[in-house]
């Protein structure tokens, strides 16, 4: 039975042979249908050799979550080849380069094999090993293009789009991909009932991942400052900020509007930007779980000395190396408490690259304003693969919220400034920048300290600073991002939580759900420490569903410190092997604890 | 407890500098280190430097990691931001801050420990930077607040207070700096305020990282027989080879030496330094014959000082990074943010 | 009206003058007289000239906790002469010295002072700077021993045990009490209504600081490799350990049965104890909060490959530098879960050095039975200052626990060794040390790896190991050291739970409360993951006072998240300034809930 | 995916060494690197030259951080331990098994962004200890696992696949080795196994730490024209200046070359190296002439290899400390605890 603009393929090919650029065109191809598409890009932690896979979710109703359900295989890769033709679904669809025999593996009988003789056509229509490599991944991108009536003519225009500049390499790519086409449309009786029809979804949308947008995002909060040491899956954060500093940021004669300080570790990377916010700019770090652990130290001294500094957590499977290109949410609990002592951070969580470019933005404005670090958590899934999101929009009356600084001129008129006190009672002191004025000197120290900036060793002016900064961290409750909230179908005492790149999952699992008659209402947390809110959808509930991709239920546990609700209505539900969750898992999970009630 | 602010007595006979301020202008809080610490010594020194130079003091920022060492920011230059970090990090954070604000005098105290032991890897790359910076190494051999153990600089067969011999080859901030590329090396001892002072000023006038390694004995935990950090040890066999006259830009320059033991090196701000040298072979633009001699004189059992090395044609971070003039702290926000117009216009990039 | 064995003094000196040996003496010599003693040393961190004073407290009951009452001050520093002053209890004594005129603040009126020319004695007793600073203190241990009645025959004897071959010194010191005492005797009315008087309670006792037990702990425990990186309050620890060694670890030619490496950093210092402990040593590294921060990284690679490891933290007061040499329990919930990812450690709380002793012989045995990283948390307070705790006992028959190590012979033997397989169903995998049988060889890696130790980035493989590494944790909570239970003087519903140092502080609140009718059962945890008698102990009273010496109530927090009790019924009570808890923080705290109530 | 045991075909044909071992059980399981890149060369190097001195790979543990490089472990010595650790961190660990147990050949394998960036302050404090092991840095420029940014072993000018042109001082990982007072220091080229190979048999027999930089292209990253890592260029460029010639303590040494161009070396377990040499001028056993002579060779952008130092008289960590024969690990535990008697007397001291 034909599933139009609803169904998901999967390329299996080994890492390194270029097949990044084939899988870009056909996402695009289908997004320039205006038929919502999304991307997981599967690679190993090497650079070449090792198994790589593409997975391509076409969803006319928009799903954006990973699916687990796979229509069709381009099992490409001899490695993995068996793994590969045992994941297609009942009834679907493998694409085999037919130059060889197919393996001796018995074939599945409930599995149509589409046999397309790749590299039999590159190798007698290109010449050279790099071109035939390459032009075997555009050759598929044909095929495809039949059997899942891709608009060819896109593809065209794409390809100009491209390559206009070399007309050698258009037209080298535009032969390949007529190859496939030609090939499938003879011999595989193309389309297959899975195929594609234009639709007009995606005109307000763009295709982008996460660390681009947030890299985009810290140019147009002003930053200047970015120190980074490079940490699978954080790089192309800083490689996307330097892209469009390098665009945006250089004066007619080349001088730059911005500085990148490539550290020698996390260690001098955090340094450096807490180092520059000091001294009055807008500075950030990218990194990942083993650059937050060796942050620790340098966090405790911004929390306490009270500097700003913002941070990315693009989040991967840990502990220790764990799986490098793999996601997780691992490190929530981490980036709420890190560093020895009492401590407590602003942390920001995006839920999709949309999310990563406006949360940047918001990052800094909050590091400024309560003077404390500040941590965007994001993931590997959201910063490295490609999304579907409503295209970015700027308000350009948006001004900087530099916090409590004196100027020169402030300073002047005051009478003495002391950099620790509570002049407002809101928890905030007033700052001084380096260089600006006499009476703004003060000495910034991690040592014990008193409201008025002196060292101390005496346990009621020590504690009193420390009470204050515990008040000021708990106004920033009400000023990091409201929760995302969706009521239920219908009325109902269940509840699901989730935080980041859970949401498409839920929201999907939600849908799913309301069919089989099961309500939810729905959170998503934006922000920590949590607003009133969150407390308050928690009482309202009997069971609240939390829903997260670690082992230990980390939302979980902040959700029973912070809320101080009973655990035993928070049931965990997890997913944490390194893939994006699905509507699967939640659902499955969901339904697992309804059962037992029941 | 507070610190405890010096009473400002403005005697009248106080000489005033270029911008009509004095030496107490320059002072800090009241130390808190140990009486005849070699540290309180570099403080007086630091504090004659900045004087002289009239530089003013809240355009000066002063960094540090921890130790007594690091304490002593809190001594000079009450009106400069100061900042007593944490162990082994200056480096970065002076990296960070100048590469935000770099119209601004930065400073760097840091210990042996503070430096070669935990901040072995970011005094290393500070260097490689060439951040420009003073950086001053109030070296003691010993990891003084944590009541002295051996750091990285600790001479072999150097013993400890507790009797210890010390087996590992000692670390030499010098040739390290030099190994790494420095741009500006030098050694002196706290002891020598004459040679100490015009070294700190020429290392504030250099464009680019300036290390300066100065002997500053521990008298309460390395300041005994066996020690060779220790007042006496350094004063018996500290070589002067190279010594330091700077010269702000305005005055010129009076030649009053004998030829041939006299070198002058312009600075990027068109003042110069003036080199008088002891060892006529001596050439402190050369890198190579600078470690050589360093060595040389190590196998000696002394300890070389003065100016050591200076490259005339420093590249200092901003240069290499391509900055504008303008500090980053002092771009308007309009200049930086390329708005709503540019934003729609990318996004046809991700289509 | 006179109070004997019951009472407190201070002595306020300006740090490095030298009074800590004159401050042992007394300290030793009442000891000797059977009466019970503690000390608290409340020193700056800086190495001369700041204030710093000592806290002797004798307690005929034998409490050991900080009391806040004074009954007579030794005030010899003018730069804290003034607060010194004001903290003599109502009725209480001052000694000065009358060499200069009293300084013109107001005297109080409810003091009385006791004026001793120190200065104008030393001067013309002895020569030399260094004698005569060194002797005023001295001299000041004899009025005390004439005010307080402190026999002179121990202090001579205790002077003989120390200056036994330099009998010059001896001379002199035995003047300078001499002096001391003949003045008090002569001029002040000795001895004052608080004084000793002979007792037999000290007799099974000794005097000890909790790092020098916990150096010794390690000789015992059989540790041959320690590494560290010196930090405030930590370092005697090392110190005790090398002592120790030096002792009893070195052949007849001096050769050395132990490595002590003084690595650069903290970062180094893990490493080399994880490096040593994978070769099969028995290895330890002692710290504090900014070397907990900073070993955050190579914890998990620990936690994650199974390599043992036992890292002291002597908590002090932070985040950050904070005060170094001020005490505090900040660090519980860092190193409970310390690094990214998914982890929770094994943690040891002493309560006193002879615990400190014990539980370092635990931490090994649990540490490579576990296969995993291990934290002992004592605190500045324990690990710095004098306890007086029972004699520490050895039974001859203790042998190492080195957990599932294959040896060479079992290797033979074994078909093929896998390291992450769960042979025995208890989480725990068997281990092999390098250089013992070809057979044994595996590779270590904190990348993905499977339970045949393979690298893998297969979610289902991953997820396989990192359940049964949480499983093992789970296990050692029936493992550490079961709590301390004390029941409450008449049946309640009210509970007290506590950790580490504040035992002191509580057991004599609950002696007070008791007297003023009001009943607590008691418990004070002693290791982490807690068992279950925890959570029983928690359901089985209505309202538990959760006790502790941090801002954010960690204990409170691990309690929450561990057991699952609605947080509601742990009501806080903290103190936190630096100083070590007082019954007074205990009990203050509890009848201000209790009224609440009421 | 578990990794994928190569076929463990023995051809009987393969020769074996004296334990009765083929290279074949000196491998490890299927490289996963880039196709040409250069630490394989350096894998099979490191396999040839462990099968030669006939080492039994269990007596061998082989440790390394994180990077292309320290995945190359695995590549070799199936037999051996492994330790495949965190970034930048390999010294430490390296450090405190040898001080547990001496008795067992360790080698270290890095790149240069694990030992010259991240992991500079251990690599250097390693070298300080002169821990007895091989320690090969993998020096290919950049940092390839990350995708090709560049390390501090960068040169200065090279460029980057993106183009971008570096502009800091490369930092020298056997200059600084010889400036931490290195016992052994070594540079070679992947390529160059004919010359690899002894240089890291001599590396194994010394006693102490062996540093050896190897020259080692990333194909993928930095293999391309303005790269000074690349093959083409170190071909041009290598100049050969000492060829080490390991003979094990067995055979006696047959003295085929002319005097003057040969110099032998005792090692510590009785064996000779044999430096064969080129320059005439070079005394690979004089630090500073050594130092100099690589300098002199880079000013005319001449990459020195060959054994560039070693030390006769290296005392290494063990010795230094004074630890027993016996490896602490097998030491018995009645030989650690003194028990409850002494126990009970030593509290005498604590009353
Ligand atoms: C992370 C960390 N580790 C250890 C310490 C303890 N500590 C404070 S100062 C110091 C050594 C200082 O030595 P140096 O830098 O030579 O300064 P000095 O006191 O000798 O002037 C150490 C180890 C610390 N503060 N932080
Ligand atoms: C703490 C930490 N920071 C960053 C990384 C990411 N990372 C992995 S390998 C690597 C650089 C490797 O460079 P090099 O040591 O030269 O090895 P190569 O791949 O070039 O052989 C980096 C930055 C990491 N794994 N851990
Ligand atoms: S301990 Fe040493 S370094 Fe520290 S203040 Fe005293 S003399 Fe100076
Ligand atoms: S990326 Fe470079 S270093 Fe890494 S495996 Fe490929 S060629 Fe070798
Ligand atoms: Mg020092
Ligand atoms: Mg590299």
């Amino acid at each position: 039975m034909t599933r139009i603009n609803d169904f998901a393929f999967k390329i299996a090919t080994p890492n390194g042979t270029g097949s990044s650029s084939a899988n870009g065109l056909l996402m695009q191809a289908i997004f320039r249908m205006g038929v919502p598409v999304t991307g997981k890009n599967v690679f190993p932690s090497n650079i070449q050799g090792l198994p790589t896979w593409y997975e391509i979710r076409v969803s006319k109703d928009g799903y954006t979550a990973r699916t687990q359900q796979f229509d069709l295989m381009l099992a490409l890769n001899a490695q993995t080849y068996q793994k590969d033709v045992a994941e297609v679904r009942t009834n679907g669809w493998l694409l085999y380069d037919s130059t060889w025999p197919l393996e001796g593996s018995v074939a599945r009988a409930d599995v149509t094999y589409l046999g397309v003789p790749l590299s039999e056509m590159v190798n007698g229509a290109f010449k050279g090993v790099r071109e035939r490599i390459l032009m075997k991944n555009i050759a598929y991108v044909g095929a495809l293009a039949a059997l899942l009536e891709i608009d060819t003519d896109v593809i065209r225009t794409l390809l100009k789009e491209k390559f206009g500049r070399k007309p050698a390499l258009m037209d080298s790519n535009q032969k390949a991909v007529d190859l496939g086409y030609e090939y499938a449309k003879t011999h595989l009786g193309a389309p297959l009932p899975i195929h594609l029809a234009p639709l007009d979804l995606t005109k307000d949308a763009i295709l982008i991942d996460g660390n681009t947008s947030s890299g985009l995002g810290c140019v147009y909060a002003g930053a200047t400052v970015g120190a980074w040491y490079p940490i699978t899956p954080s790089t192309s954060l800083m490689e996307g900020f330097k892209g469009f500093c390098d665009k945006f940021r250089k004066t007619e004669d080349g001088k730059k509007k911005f500085a990148i300080l490539q550290a020698e570790d996390e260690l001098a990377a955090i340094g450096m930007v807490i180092g520059a916010s000091w001294a009055g700019a807008r500075a950030f770090t990218p990194t990942s779980g083993p650059g937050i652990s060796l942050m620790g130290e340098f966090v405790g001294l911004a929390y306490y000395a009270e500097i700003p500094a913002v941070i990315f957590d693009v989040q991967r499977t840990g502990p220790s190396t764990g799986m490098p290109t793999r996601t997780q949410q691992g490190d929530l609990m981490l980036c709420a408490y890190a560093s020895h002592g009492d401590t407590r951070h602003i942390c920001l969580y995006p839920s999709d690259p949309r999310e990563a470019f406006e949360f940047a933005v918001t990052a800094f404005d909050l590091a400024e304003r309560f003077q404390t670090p500040v941590f965007v958590l994001s993931d590997l899934d959201i910063g490295m693969n490609d999304w579907m999101v409503p295209k970015l929009e700027w308000d350009d009356s948006y001004r900087p919220d530099r916090g409590k600084v004196l100027s020169a001129a402030e300073l002047e008129q005051a009478k003495q400034f002391y950099r620790y006190l509570d002049v407002d009672g809101d928890g905030i002191p007033y700052r001084t920048l380096p260089g600006v004025h006499p009476k703004g000197a003060f000495f910034t120290r991690g040592s014990g300290h008193n409201k008025l900036g002196g060292y101390t060793e005496d346990d009621v002016e020590y504690a009193d600073v420390m009470e204050r900064i515990s008040r000021k961290t708990q106004n920033a409750a009400q000023a990091v991002p409201a929760p995302f909230v969706r009521k239920g179908s219908k009325a109902t005492t269940l509840g699901l939580l989730t935080v980041g790149g859970c949401h498409g999952a839920c929201m999907e699992a939600l849908d799913l759900l309301a069919k089989d008659g099961i309500a939810l209402d729905y959170m998503r947390v934006r922000g920590f420490p949590f607003g009133d809110e969150v407390k308050k959808f928690l009482d309202a509930h009997e069971t609240v569903f939390v829903v997260e991709q670690n082992r230990d239920g980390q939302l979980r546990s902040l959700l029973t410190l912070e809320t101080g609700v009973p655990p035993a209505k928070l049931s965990s539900v997890r997913y944490w092997g390194g893939f994006p969750m699905s509507a699967q898992h939640v659902i499955a999970g969901v339904k697992a604890k309804i059962e037992v009630a029941a | 407890m507070t610190y405890i602010a010096k009473p400002k007595v403005h005697a009248p006979t106080l000489t005033k500098n270029e911008i009509g301020l004095t030496r107490r202008d320059y002072e800090g809080t009241v130390s808190t280190l140990c009486a005849g610490c070699g540290h309180d010594s570099i403080t007086a020194a630091i504090i004659q430097a900045f004087w002289e130079l009239s530089i003013p003091p809240y355009k000066v920022a002063k960094l540090s990691g921890i130790g007594c060492s690091s304490k002593t920011p809190t001594y000079f230059l009450r009106e400069a931001h100061g900042f007593n970090s944490v162990h082994g990090r200056m480096p970065a954070l002076m990296s960070g801050a100048n590469a935000a604000n770099g119209d601004i005098t930065y400073i760097g105290v840091s210990g042996d420990g503070d430096s070669l032991s935990i901040g072995f890897g970011q005094f290393g790359h500070a260097i490689r930077r060439n951040v420009n910076a003073l950086y001053v190494l109030e070296n003691n051999g010993v990891y003084g607040l944590t009541k002295g153990q051996f750091s990285a600089a600790a001479d072999k067969g150097s013993t400890s207070k507790k009797g210890e011999a010390n087996t590992m080859e000692p670390i030499d901030g010098c040739l390290m700096a030099l190994t790494l590329g420095a741009t500006f090396v030098a050694r002196s001892f706290s002891g020598d305020k004459a040679q100490l002072v015009p070294i700190l000023k020429a290392g504030l006038a250099h464009k680019g990282l300036a290390f300066v390694d100065v002997i500053s004995p521990c008298v309460t935990f390395n300041d005994h027989e066996g020690s060779t950090k220790s007042y006496a040890y350094t004063r018996e066999h500290n070589v002067e080879i190279v010594h330091a006259d700077f010269v702000p830009p305005a005055e010129e320059i009076t030649a009053d030496y004998a030829s041939g033991t006299l070198q002058n090196v312009m600075m990027h701000d068109g003042s110069w330094v003036r080199l008088r040298k002891f060892a006529q072979e001596y050439d402190a633009t050369n890198r190579d014959t600078a470690y050589a001699y360093i060595r040389a004189r190590q196998r000696e059992g002394e300890v070389l000082t003065g100016l050591l090395y200076i490259s005339p044609d420093s590249q200092d971070m901003h240069t290499q990074m391509g900055t504008v003039e303008t500090p980053l702290v002092q771009l308007p926000y309009e200049s930086l943010c390329p708005g709503n117009a540019e934003l729609q216009k990318l996004q046809a990039k991700f289509r």
